[in-house]
């Protein structure tokens, strides 16, 4: 069997040469960038991409002059996964569980984006429950995935207690995942119009356990890291950026926020009805990595107040839409209705097909504007598919960010990007 | 004893070729750290406990480790101009030999004379060697401690100085 | 310097511990106590790479995490050095970029090591039939033990950690109810 | 800023010690899998179960759909005509070969969506480790309810799952 | 130098190794033990009863390890640097009396609890440890990689500032007990533990120490996060298992001296049990320390690790040892 | 069995020596640098011997202070040869210079 | 509106706009892009970039339609600007001068659709290897991997006994 991929691979050479760094593919040929022709006494370092804080396969390249990082070149890809050739090939349904691995710390979020550029395409309204349930998911999800960042971020500056105790709290998040969907983390669990499931007995009472137990477990973070001298010394005043430049570099989500830039997807472009909750958009200061720290442990606070909400003012009704078009009927109508049955073999066979045009939706994700942008040709699957990935935008500026300061802060800088690879290279 | 002291004498000497004869400055600077950590066990014998500890500290623990980072950091290669059969050598080496030849002649016809002064080893001993060295340097070497202190403070300004990177 | 084939079915395993020079001296009964001893030792102590790749990556450290707590089997100590590793657990898809990595790693980890290919994604390209993925680590680095799930939940790679001490041991992976 | 980390350092140090020190007297959180298990869910999404009637014949009626939705393309259905002598479903074709390749599974329930005759489902067993590929490929027999346990009718109905829990086979 | 003394003394050597090493192995799993405690785990339960035979199966799985090493390594140097290493961590315990205040008679010779009395006391440890950084520094400059020369810079520049501080620290000691000998030291305290009228002091010892040993959150050289594993990085098997021993038994040291120094040693409140359980208990409650601080504290900057030596521990040290100096010599009445 | 002083100060005679002779024949400063403090410590060791054989404390105390010399002489020693090789990245001494000029 | 002012301004360089469900949407002369952005930069505020990528359509002619899309901050408007590139070597001006953001979004675009952007100041791969051949998102390039094995292509025709336990 060969595939297109055996014939290409071959030109990289790696093995145990006489390459002296060890976790590089063999000595650098590449480019290191535009501009720099460095001093002579510069080492060039290569972080990655098997490196413990580069959360996953990113190699950095840094040019070193003693401890001090003259300049960054990031090198992604190394996750590299064709999702957006993926897309093409895929049914908008099927599309649902590519959505699911590109941002693997917050698939719901991922979820909803994904249906939500597919609803606008198509035009289908969403009921009223299904939007809760998905509100509910993504706060979750956005919860678990800053309680991650908390464990690793600390975990890359030697707090190992605060990573278990993220694990801790997250595991209540991913039985709730489990409890609704079967799964603890690649839920799935929308469809177009709505959501695959209607949520299970005792669902909401497990929530409401996991609203009121919370609270306390984040103030124990607080108390271990907030006041810390240490912290502070880690964290303040490293990897600054100001509102303005956070607006040119393209960054989003928390890093945006924490420069001062109050722009959060959910107040300035609600959708699944965040319009009728009540909750603040933390922001920061300085722009720097603690802000950054202090934006995403307020998020967690002020999700946990949405949940609250919505748990308050569940609707009732369906939670998929009845238009037999897009939506599944009911497994009860089958054995009824000779109709329902053609529906869902034409559903499922070729599902449905979308009118000539293109679209751009986005969601916040727990890093930020997360992005959609379907091209549509008419036919039952997605044309193009191109994804505005948070990661990749506030990985951007990682360059600009790291020249200047020390080994040890690039760490902290990297660690409070919050980036995924799986959302950086897709 | 006497066991002991071949075996560091000998010790010292192979150490000491070592400074000499390696080509990478690395190997030299251990070399001489082994040579040092020998001496520091002739302290031993020579019951200068003190003196002992000192060696180590500052010479072994801090001299040289300052010795092998440099060498380190610069990663000078291996002395190109250093060869074995050069006339460096022949020159070196004449001069070496009537060097000794020299100091042996002294010490053989002179012999070693002098009044034996009061702190025999049980004296020291009685009072503890530290304590006895901290006596002398500052009751009768008050002097030469201060001004040896003056020197070091000198030199770590003048280091300090010198090593200064200009801020860029 | 080697070069990167993508080998069409998955690599040889052979016997999981490696060749020890023990085995030379042929199986009298002091040195198969012996092999059982040193055995016992290793399949206690494996000490995983850490290496992390995309999805599984996660629930691999859900599984260091206190809900599953891999610790109890003596194998939270993840090294960051694969010279010091013994396991790599390849957790997640392996891109034809990361390929060359995965396998210098691999090449650096002393022997004896064991690989386990966690997730669709590592054991067969899972989803991702398509150009940029490996399909399936074992083209690249013999894998010890398969793990099914996108992504496997914490408790299955612990099945798969127990299963992995089993094989090292020399015993039946899959205990049949009687 | 200084002067306040200088005094007040010490005591925020303190505080994060006492914080760690604090859970040496909360209670261990870990299950210790291979002899505790969590309890799954109804819905768990583990390996693939296929289902019979009451009256031991199966469900599968062979239509592929599973196999269309699947969005791996990791299950492959084969159907064939019942006769009177030899009758595995009720309907008019059943599933004469019906494989899923687990290691390409990505457990995302497509095909237990699909299924208009809840033939299969997802079931709860995830420890399904092995060490060769080829033990991965579920064949039919591997899969289906073992006749003995037919007699209650133990499908979840995909799409309003039950609370009720699917019997543990293992 | 009779032969006696010399076969006694090897003895007492091959004893305390083989605790040492005991009880480094034993330190690991303690470390793992205590630390999942606190993170609502049960830590390794599965080797052994309560997990107690996982540093067996660490040490039998490192041993039988086969090695992996760069190829661009300095053979000599590579094999040279974790031999000094252990050695130097080895030695230093040679002057710590476990035990007093009297000798053990045995077999009608009287034993002292340590393996040597030197006169000079606690600057022997301080010459081992200066050595030590060899083992470190070698290691890193052996591998001939950047991860491992960043560690072993960065670890001997931390030993060698800390030195400077953990020396002086311990100042205020030798000028209340008037002795640099460890048994001299120990029996001052007979009736009050220096680490109450010296708290500062001991607790400069502790920040030093923990630096020294280049713990968490201190763990610069190894900071994994960012050096990979630091200067062993490159090394595997059994090698690297020296370079934690060394690690570990460092780690011992420093709490063992902690003890004597500050702790009264041997000596504790209403005679309960025997000196050495009591010298035991205290090192453990140290060592618990050090893993508590480790669970907790996030780690350092290099500079700032730096800046805490020389602007804040040296000066502080300094001056507490002046004013130990002032107080005394004012008690004594002679100034 | 005691040694005598003699042999002390033979070795220490040989030591200088062999410091001597690397002082002229080596030409990297650092090595350079290396062979002095070899002579150093070979005139330290004299003097241990001799105030171990006179009963006196002035070696002792005097080798304490040269090694303390030895130490600040290194730290400036070393500064300048660093500045030098930044300067011209140059690690001979006979090709050092820059004075004259 | 914002079209009508762009139409205004830009008679020549705007060539179409759309409102699908509402986004807003204009397709740019290529010469012109640059100015046009630099236009809705400064005078309309649009200072957040979003994406920029491609979309092939081997049909047409010129065949690529290449894409950015910024937003406005203040105002809370997008607006799409489009402009099409032909074979054989498909090149557009890039936005990087304008929105500096635009940097790895227009050197992914190179790297996965092939568009080159002219004085893109580092225009190298970003996501596939340096010596990749292709550009993976063109829909003439064949993206399969292997097919899924089941028990009639078995690698070794082991019997599957360990799911059946």
């Amino acid at each position: 069997m060969r595939s297109v991929a055996e014939t290409r691979v071959v030109q990289e050479p790696f093995g145990p040469g006489p390459a002296q760094e060890p976790f590089g593919p063999g000595p650098a040929q590449e480019p290191f960038g535009p501009e720099h022709e460095p001093p002579t006494d510069w080492i060039e370092l290569n972080m990655g991409p098997q490196h413990p804080s580069t959360h996953g396969v990113l190699r950095v390249r840094l040019k070193l002059d003693g401890e001090i990082v003259r300049d960054a070149d990031a090198d992604i890809g190394y996750l590299h996964t064709g999702f957006e050739k993926s897309f093409e090939e895929k049914t908008y349904t099927q599309g649902i569980t590519f959505s699911d691995r590109m941002d693997y710390l917050a698939p719901p979020i991922n979820n909803v984006g994904f249906v939500m550029s597919v609803e606008k395409l198509i035009g289908v309204e969403v009921p009223a429950r299904a939007q809760a349930i998905r509100v509910m998911m993504m706060e979750l999800a956005r919860i678990a995935s800053h309680e991650l960042w908390l464990g690793t971020a600390g975990l890359d500056l030697g707090v190992y207690s605060g990573f278990f105790y993220a694990w801790r709290d997250r595991e209540l998040v991913l039985d709730l995942n489990e409890s609704y969907s079967g799964v603890r983390m690649m839920t799935s669990f929308t469809r177009v119009g709505g959501v695959a499931w209607d949520l299970p007995e005792g669902w909401i009472e497990q929530l409401q356990r996991f609203i009121d137990v919370m609270p306390g477990r984040i103030d124990d973070f607080e108390a271990m890291l907030t006041d810390n001298p240490i912290w502070h010394q880690r964290l303040q005043g490293i990897g600054a950026l100001s509102a303005q430049e956070a607006i040119t570099t393209g960054v989003t989500g928390p890093m945006l926020r924490a420069s001062g830039v109050d722009y959060d997807v959910r107040k300035a472009f609600p959708y699944c009805g965040y319009e009728q909750y009540d909750f603040q958009v933390p922001l920061g200061v300085n722009g720097d990595c603690y802000d950054r720290y202090r934006v995403r442990v307020q998020e967690m606070r002020e999700s946990l107040k949405i949940l609250q909400q919505v748990v308050d003012t569940l609707p009732a009704g369906p939670w998929i839409t009845s238009d037999r078009k897009v939506a599944l009927p009911p497994r009860s109508e089958l054995s009824k209705s000779m109709e329902s049955v053609i529906h869902h073999f034409r559903l499922v066979s070729e599902g449905f097909k979308g009118p000539v045009g293109d679209v751009y939706a986005f969601v916040e994700s727990p890093r930020g504007e997360l992005g959609f942008y379907l091209v549509s040709d008419g036919t039952n699957k997605p044309y193009r598919m191109k994804v505005r990935p948070p990661s990749f935008c506030n990985l951007q500026p990682l360059k600009k960010l790291v020249q200047g300061v020390l080994l040890a802060d690039v760490i902290a800088i990297m660690g409070s990007m919050d980036f995924i690879l799986g959302d950086v290279d897709r | 004893m006497v066991v002991g002291f071949a075996i560091v004498a000998a010790w010292e000497l192979v150490t000491a070729v070592g400074v000499v004869a390696f080509r990478k400055p690395m190997y030299n600077a251990l070399s001489l750290v082994a040579n040092m950590l020998g001496l520091a066990v002739l302290f031993l014998m020579l019951n200068a406990q003190f003196l002992f500890a000192a060696q180590i500290i500052v010479y072994a623990g801090a001299v040289m480790v300052l010795f092998v980072f440099i060498i380190a950091l610069m990663n000078p290669e291996a002395d190109i101009s250093f060869r074995p059969g050069g006339t460096e050598w022949v020159y070196g080496v004449v001069f070496g030999v009537i060097f000794a030849a020299l100091l042996a002649a002294l010490l053989f016809n002179r012999g070693l004379t002098g009044r034996p002064g009061a702190f025999t080893p049980e004296v020291i001993a009685a009072a503890g060697n530290v304590q006895t060295i901290g006596t002398a340097l500052y009751t009768r070497f008050l002097f030469p401690v201060e001004v040896t202190s003056v020197l070091l403070l000198v030199a770590a300004v003048g280091a300090v100085y010198l090593a200064m990177r200009r801020i860029r | 310097m080697g070069e990167l084939t993508l080998r069409p079915g998955p690599m040889p395993t052979g016997r999981a511990a490696g060749p020890t020079p023990l085995n030379a001296l042929g199986d009298n009964v002091l040195t198969t106590t012996l092999d059982k001893v040193i055995n016992w030792g290793r399949s206690s102590a494996i000490w995983p790479a850490l290496f992390g790749l995309a999805c599984c990556a996660i629930e691999m450290m859900g599984t260091v995490g206190p809900r599953h707590d891999l610790s109890r089997f003596g194998s939270e100590l993840f090294r960051a050095s694969p010279r010091q590793a013994d396991l790599m657990i390849v957790s997640g898809r392996v891109s034809i970029k990361m390929a060359p990595v995965l396998r210098q790693i691999y090449d650096q980890m002393p022997e004896p090591k064991w690989v386990i290919a966690m997730g669709a994604c590592a054991s067969s390209a899972g989803m991702f039939n398509n150009y940029a993925i490996v399909q399936s680590v074992d083209k690249i680095v013999p894998v010890d033990i398969y793990l099914p799930g996108c992504p496997p939940r914490p408790e299955a790679l612990i099945d798969a950690v127990v299963k992995l001490q089993r094989k090292i041991r020399g015993e039946p992976l899959v205990k049949r109810p009687a | 800023m200084a002067l306040r980390e200088i005094f007040l350092g010490p005591l925020y140090i303190a505080r994060a010690l006492a914080t760690t020190f604090k859970h040496n007297t909360k209670p261990i959180v870990t299950i210790e899998y291979p002899e505790r298990q969590k309890p799954v869910p109804p819905r768990e999404r583990g390996r693939h179960i296929l289902h019979r009637y009451a009256d031991g014949l199966e469900k599968c009626v062979g239509c592929e759909l599973c196999a269309i939705a699947c969005p791996v393309g990791c299950i492959v259905v084969e159907a064939a005509e019942n006769t009177p002598e030899h009758r595995v479903s009720p309907g008019e074709r059943y599933a004469k070969r019906y494989e899923i390749n687990l290691l390409r599974c990505i457990y995302c329930g497509m095909c237990e969506e699909a299924c208009p005759y809840d033939a299969i489902t997802m079931g709860p067993r995830y420890d399904l480790a092995d060490d060769h590929p080829d033990k991965f490929i579920a064949v039919k027999e591997d899969m289906l309810e073992p006749l003995s346990a037919s007699l209650q009718d133990t499908a979840r109905p995909s799409g309003a799952p039950s609370a009720q829990a699917v019997p543990r086979k293992w | 130098m009779t032969l006696d003394v010399v076969v006694e003394t090897l003895i007492k050597a091959v004893i305390v190794i083989g605790a040492l090493l005991t009880g480094f192995a034993y330190l690991t799993l303690f470390e793992r033990k205590v630390q999942a405690r606190m993170q609502q785990r049960p830590g390794p339960n599965r080797v052994g009863p309560w997990g107690l035979l996982q540093p067996a199966a660490d040490g039998l799985k490192l041993f039988f390890k086969s090695s992996s090493a760069p190829s661009s390594r300095d053979r000599f140097l590579y094999l040279l640097a974790p031999m000094i290493s252990i050695m130097a961590a080895l030695a230093s315990f040679a002057i710590i009396p476990i035990s007093g205040p009297g000798a053990l008679n045995l077999f009608g010779h009287s034993i002292g609890w340590y393996v040597m009395n030197v006169n000079i006391g606690v600057l022997w440890y301080f010459a081992v440890t200066s050595v030590g950084v060899y083992g470190i520094f070698l290691a890193g400059y052996a591998s001939n990689s950047k991860y491992s020369m960043l560690g072993a810079l960065r670890s001997s520049a931390q030993m060698i500032s800390y030195e400077m501080a953990l020396g002086l620290s311990l100042v205020p000691v030798f000028i209340l007990a008037g002795s640099v000998r460890m048994v001299d030291i120990v029996n001052a305290q007979h009736t009050w533990w220096f680490v109450l009228p010296l708290l500062p002091a001991f607790f400069l010892y502790l920040i030093a120490g923990i630096a020294e040993t280049n713990r968490a959150p201190f763990d610069l050289p190894e900071a994994e996060t960012e050096l990979v594993a630091g200067y062993h990085t490159e090394y595997s098997g059994l090698r690297f298992a020296l370079f934690f021993m060394a690690e570990y038994i460092n780690m011992i040291i420093v709490s063992s001296v902690a003890t004597i120094v500050f702790l009264g040693g041997w000596w504790g409140p209403f005679g309960i049990l025997p000196g050495p359980w009591w010298f035991l208990v205290k090192v453990v409650a140290l060592l618990y320390v050090y893993v508590w601080l480790r669970a907790t504290l996030p780690r350092m900057r290099y500079d700032r690790l730096m800046a805490l030596s020389w602007k804040s521990l040296f000066p502080l040290s300094l001056a507490m040892m002046m004013v130990t100096a002032v107080v005394v010599v004012a008690a004594q009445g002679t100034l | 069995m005691p040694v005598p002083a003699y042999t002390f100060l033979l070795l220490s005679g040989a030591v200088f020596t062999l410091g001597a002779i690397g002082f002229m024949v080596r030409r990297n400063p650092l090595v350079v640098f290396m062979c002095i403090e070899l002579m150093l410590n070979a005139v330290n060791l004299a003097f241990a011997t001799m105030s171990r054989y006179l009963n006196s404390l002035d070696g002792v105390v005097f080798a304490f202070l040269v090694i303390t010399v030895a130490a600040a002489e290194v730290v400036v020693g070393i500064a300048i040869i660093v500045q030098v090789y930044r300067a011209g990245r140059q690690m001979d001494v006979d090709e050092l210079d820059l004075m004259k000029e | 509106m914002l079209v009508q002012r762009l139409g205004n301004r830009f008679t020549q360089a705007l060539r179409e706009s759309s409102d699908f469900r509402g986004d807003l949407s204009i397709v740019v002369d290529p010469s012109s892009v640059v100015e046009v952005a630099r236009y809705l930069r400064d005078e309309e505020g649009f200072d957040y970039f979003l994406y920029a990528t491609a979309v092939d359509w081997p049909a047409r002619d010129p065949r690529f339609t290449v894409v950015w899309e910024v937003r406005s901050l203040a105002n809370k408007t997008r607006i799409r600007i489009k402009t099409t590139a032909a074979m054989p070597e498909p090149h557009v001006p890039t936005m990087t001068e304008v929105w500096p953001a635009a940097n790895w979004h227009e050197r992914e675009t190179w790297d996965l659709l092939g568009i080159k952007f002219d004085g893109h100041p580092d225009l190298r791969r970003l996501l596939m290897p340096q010596s990749w051949e292709g550009h993976p998102l063109r829909k003439d390039y064949v993206s399969f991997g292997e097919p899924v094995i089941f028990s009639d292509q078995k690698l070794e025709g082991l019997e599957p006994d360990a799911i059946r336990g």
